[in-house]
């Protein structure tokens, strides 16, 4: 056992962090230190940046632009992007439809998606929930009805996240409503928002901040050729992406860089034993989460075997270090201060309460690891 | 030992509700927050009700009325969310009458006519009453005080400062001053307020004023804050009952049972403290036995207040989020109570220390 | 409103408070307060003595011994007797069985049994839980056939609290096994422990200490006349009980005591923010708690309704205070000190981990409250 | 970075294992604890298995293993609830080794021949090292060690005693002590060890090795607790499901799966603080990152302890509270795991002020 990384790994850490700390623009660093609204300018910039450097998407083959890089080496990097306070990732293309076209795409599909998502040419959104389908996904009900060589969609979908960025969304769609099975009736569709029909209205978060929208689906005309896989089979797609190896479930970086940030935001509460305590303990938490996702690492990197319900259990213990956080540091402000850094850190205290709901809700992985990995 | 209202508060506080539910719904309300943030009609109507006049005694038209006289309206206050200022008016209207019996002023408050706010509040100074910046010197105010809810509105500010013979209240008049309006998380209105050799009239009864009528304000704040948790569970109930998954409402779900199960616990444990933090606000034998028994309350209120507004929004789900939904913004609401006039730590602090 | 009790109620207060000083017996006293074991005889001793003053059944109606106190009055007592370290009246007599006579007894059955649980002649315990039936208490399977003037019980009881002090038991039988609804076939039986063919068995619980035990029923002749109420009719007898006032769930007056005994205990830790916040937290709660009980009973006292759900709450929040209250005396306790009383001390934490188990489980009050008072 | 036991480690975590599924299962473990509360053929075991010399050089006969060499034995005594003290002579022994290079018990302990404990808690310190009455004077102690597990078997004490120049170790043979056995709440033996002008030999190494040893400890606990966190989280949910209510294994509802699931996630956080402690406590590159990982390392562990404890006796029921199941004893030895070396607030203290 040695918990201290190798000398190779270390090494390529340090590749990383050289490289953000020339490469990452000081203007988009501290909007992201300042809790500042990203505009999709700014997110494509970082992703461009990223692309041109050729680690935009570690984790696809090489074929396709991917680094060949092991687990760690993907984990370290994440790592690294988010101590250094880098913009995020937008998810929706390079994680989620990217894999997917990968493993299921046609060819002709991945090579007309795959570079315009490696270079951020197109900007992705994900349809998957909707007003009546949220935890039990699979009642979905936006339908997709097959006519000649085109597919005609009608519904809804809710808490599209960036959706008004969007120049593509992936959908779940229900192909067939006679099925026996609910899963099997369900289609993954890929659709281009200027699709006449469509229409995006913002849903407004408790911070006030326009982040998610609901999509309306009137009529739209969707070519058949940009269905995945096969029709009646977009559960088996949904499925292999929940599976996916995402390494960055427990934001590991983000967090680190966040309570450096927290100790030095509240150095005049250091002395006061009960915010000190509430910090230990939170750093406690955080150092055991990052070795706990370093074991898993390991495991995998040993076995070769995904992750399972191990990614549920970092997104539990991340997303409540994260919102201990953000409440640790609203505890900190001074509670008579009116500043534009005092304000947005307790908006953010609003904005991530939704981190135990979404991408799965904190009971939702409960649920997976009791079925999952206790067998109950 | 009894729970029940009298038969005033019961007429005064269905009267109360019954001006909410016609007047100041959630549509209503999003309307006035738009707007200037806050509504004269409101304010109007607040003076017709009497509770302009319930704080102060029967020489300047008014009731007499106590801590425990409001709690059937700070419930329905919190409840319906409602921003408009009338606490610090009751706390600066009070503290005059104590300070300074005679000021006409306070006529004009019964009536509805004389708007005040109560500012204590500084930077720097977290929720600790005896950090005042602000310079009294020969009845001119020099200082800033922050945050101070309702300052954009207000006509007249009683103040706390500093002055040769300790802390004590000064009543200033707004023009004298310089007002930064902004507005507070949970949506209401508040400013920084600076002092510049104002001219001030001094109220008797210096920091021991002070300290009682924050002791007011947080009996009052914990009432609200049970109208605002009972909102908050009994809207949550609902969307258990209501919301389905998997076929089934949720609410049949044993784990989200024993959750809300254990925020109605939350509830009536905060509530009881309410009674207690109102009761001994009016009576308390001494100053000691009400603040232990205040910030007892706001302990508990406290921690009630966070474990429910966390809660209820988890088990919303992505509803929980949205700002079209009440719950959203009591959720903050709640999240400013559980800090207004000392958070947790503060008043474990003063708890352990009487 | 008004926290404060009346003039009266405090007059009653006083005089119950002065008859304890006066009439406690120091040593019975002592022994509560330094938690030693309390025998069958300081007990029935204890038991005796209030009996004589004919403050041993207050709820009774006066007729068989009641004081006729109003609720208050009796929560008073209650709270008194626990606040000034008196030895617990065990309930199975006076709570539980007697209050079953008294609605449901025949005339015979209340001449017979009432003035000997009054008077401490007779010592009872209570035969509900099985080993296979715990919170589903309907699925008990002791058996009781009917033959001639007698029933035969056949089966096993669990988890019954002094069962080895005990005169009589009274219990749920199964005399039917062929309903439909398994609730039907149920009756409430008494039964002289001396009878042939009953064997107690002793279960040590983790502090080591004899408390419950394991009754066993071989072919128990139990004479007919020993039906309570109807036969089949047990689940109702049990289903009153369950809804019986008892002023004295929440354990106040004794919470209170083991208080004001902690922060003598505890005063080395009292300058330790740590420790302090807990036991303020915990002041605060039982605080809270004693409020909320009152609320309550101001409420019975003027709808003169049952308390229903609410009793279920105390039970949780009493429950948790008493735990709470263990844990931070084993934690004032000095960890190098081997003296009697530290470790009675750290046992009594041990032992009180029960308290959130027996009597309805907390789960089974949550599901109680989710059900019944909130409607899910 | 990997997390691999080396070939060595697991062959002795086996051999550790084996040993205690046939010879030391809960039947015997009981037998132990009802006579003399230790077993010699246990011990002979531990020599022949290596485990006495494990923590010394070669010198001695040892194999110079560390806190890590020892994670895999620890985790499988947590779990088997063993009794002997083992570490007691671990940390003796390593004081011993660091402080008198040349003394010639430390063959003896390899061979398994001799059995000694450390004495470092007194009354009134709780859980302070430098809070020691007890003296050195002329290499004579005099004072009283309380609560010293093992002490009722011990043939030598390194015990902590105040001399002239500070805190240091001192090496004392039993014959000159009185020892007043006793059993912890974990049914272990330990003592109360009565010095009176007791001829002792003083080991280098001073305050330091001492708060080093307890570090050393502090690691060897953390990892015996990941051991019988493990048995309590699987025996829970083999309860769930096994025990059936209401026609259903209780393991169906959603209410307890949620609480075994964060059992579960408590015991993983643990063990990786576990690792953490181990690995730090045998190649921190100094005292302070050494003690700042060992007290996060307690922290967490004793609040998994307390979690989790806590949690599978209520889920068992009550057969959770018979002493006839393992978890009873599981929950005693995880009440005093979680506060031995220091409790939660002793251990956030230390490593606020690091």
């Amino acid at each position: 056992m040695d918990l201290n990384y190798s000398a190779e790994e270390l090494e390529f850490r340090d590749e990383v962090r050289a490289w953000l700390g020339a490469n990452l623009p000081a203007e988009l660093r501290e909007e992201v230190e300042s809790y500042a609204h990203l505009s999709k300018d700014d997110l494509l910039r970082w992703h461009r940046i990223l692309a041109k450097k050729g680690w935009v998407a570690p984790a696809w083959p090489r074929e396709w632009g991917g680094t060949g890089w092991n687990v760690v080496q993907r984990y370290l990097f994440e790592e690294e992007l988010g101590y250094a306070g880098s913009p995020p990732l937008i998810p929706f293309g390079l994680s989620m439809c990217g894999p997917v076209l990968l493993r299921f795409g046609s060819d002709a599909q991945k090579k007309r998606f795959l570079p315009r998502i490696y270079n951020g040419e197109d900007f992705w959104c994900q349809g998957y929930s909707e007003p009546g389908s949220g935890s039990d996904l699979a009642s979905l009900k936006t339908s997709a009805v097959r006519k000649g060589d085109h597919y005609v969609v009608n519904g809804q979908k809710i808490w599209t996240t960036l959706a008004h960025y969007a120049d593509w969304i992936f959908c779940l769609v229900r192909s067939d409503s006679g099925t026996s099975k609910r899963q099997e009736g369900i289609s993954f569709l890929l659709i281009d928002m200027r699709t006449p029909g469509i229409t995006v209205r913002p849903l407004i978060l408790m911070d006030g901040a326009h982040e998610v929208n609901e999509v309306f689906f009137d009529d739209v005309k969707v070519p058949a050729e940009n269905l995945v896989f096969e029709e009646g089979k977009g559960w088996t797609v949904a499925k292999y992406l929940l599976g996916y190896e995402r390494m960055n479930t427990g934001r590991i970086g983000e967090s680190k860089r966040q309570l450096a940030y927290l100790k030095r935001y509240g150095e005049h509460l250091m002395g006061d034993t009960r915010w000190r305590d509430r910090l230990s303990r939170l750093e406690v938490e955080l150092t055991a989460l990052e070795i706990t996702n370093l074991r898993f690492l390991d495991r995998m990197r040993r076995t070769g075997q995904p992750p399972g319900a191990d990614v549920s259990m970092l997104k539990i213990k991340g997303t409540e270090i994260q919102q201990e956080l953000t409440e640790l540091m609203m505890d900190a402000t001074d509670p008579a201060a009116s500043d534009p850094l005092s304000v947005a850190v307790r908006k953010r205290y609003l904005s991530m309460r939704k981190t135990t709901i979404y991408a799965g809700s904190n009971e939702i992985q409960r649920n997976i690891i009791a079925k999952s990995t206790l067998g109950l | 030992m009894n729970f029940d209202y009298n038969e005033e508060q019961q007429l005064l506080a269905d009267s109360v509700r019954r001006y909410l539910a016609k007047s100041y719904d959630f549509e209503a309300r999003r309307k006035i927050v738009a707007a200037e943030g806050w509504s004269t009609d409101a304010w109007k109507q607040f003076a017709e009700i009497g509770l302009t006049g319930l704080p102060l005694g029967t020489d300047h038209g008014g009731f007499g009325g106590g801590a425990v006289d409001l709690i059937g309206v700070m419930e329905a206050f919190g409840e319906a969310l409602v921003v408009e200022p009338y606490v610090p008016l009751v706390l600066a209207a009070r503290a005059l009458e104590r300070g300074a019996k005679s000021s006409p002023l306070l006529s004009s408050v019964v009536e509805g006519r004389a708007r005040l706010a109560f500012a204590h509040t500084e930077k720097g100074a977290r929720y600790a009453l005896d950090a005042v910046q602000t310079r009294a010197k020969e009845s001119r105010l020099s200082g800033e005080k922050s945050a101070v809810i309702g300052a954009p509105i207000a006509e007249h500010f009683v103040v706390s400062a500093r002055g040769e013979d300790g802390i004590g209240l000064y009543l200033v008049d707004r023009a004298a001053t310089e007002v930064k309006p902004q507005r507070t998380l949970d949506e209401r209105l508040a400013g920084d307020v600076v002092l510049r050799e104002a001219p001030a009239h001094k109220l008797s009864g210096g920091a021991a004023l002070l300290e009682e009528t924050v002791d007011f304000a947080t009996a009052l704040l914990c009432a609200e804050a049970v109208g605002a948790l009972q909102f908050a569970c009994d809207t949550t109930l609902e969307y258990l009952k209501t919301r389905k998954q998997f076929g089934v409402p949720i609410g049949t779900f044993q784990a989200l049972q024993h959750r809300i199960v254990d925020m109605y616990i939350s509830l009536e444990q905060a509530r009881s403290m309410a009674c207690l933090a109102a009761s001994r606000a009016d009576s308390a034998g001494d100053a000691r036995e009400r603040a232990r028994a205040i910030s007892a309350a706001k302990i508990r209120v406290a921690d009630a207040a966070r474990h429910v507004s966390q809660e209820a929004v988890q088990l919303h789900g992505g509803m929980g989020m949205s700002e079209e939904l009440k719950i959203s913004h009591t959720f903050r609401r709640l999240t400013v109570l559980a800090r207004e006039y000392g958070d947790v730590d503060h008043h474990l602090a003063r708890y352990a220390a009487l």
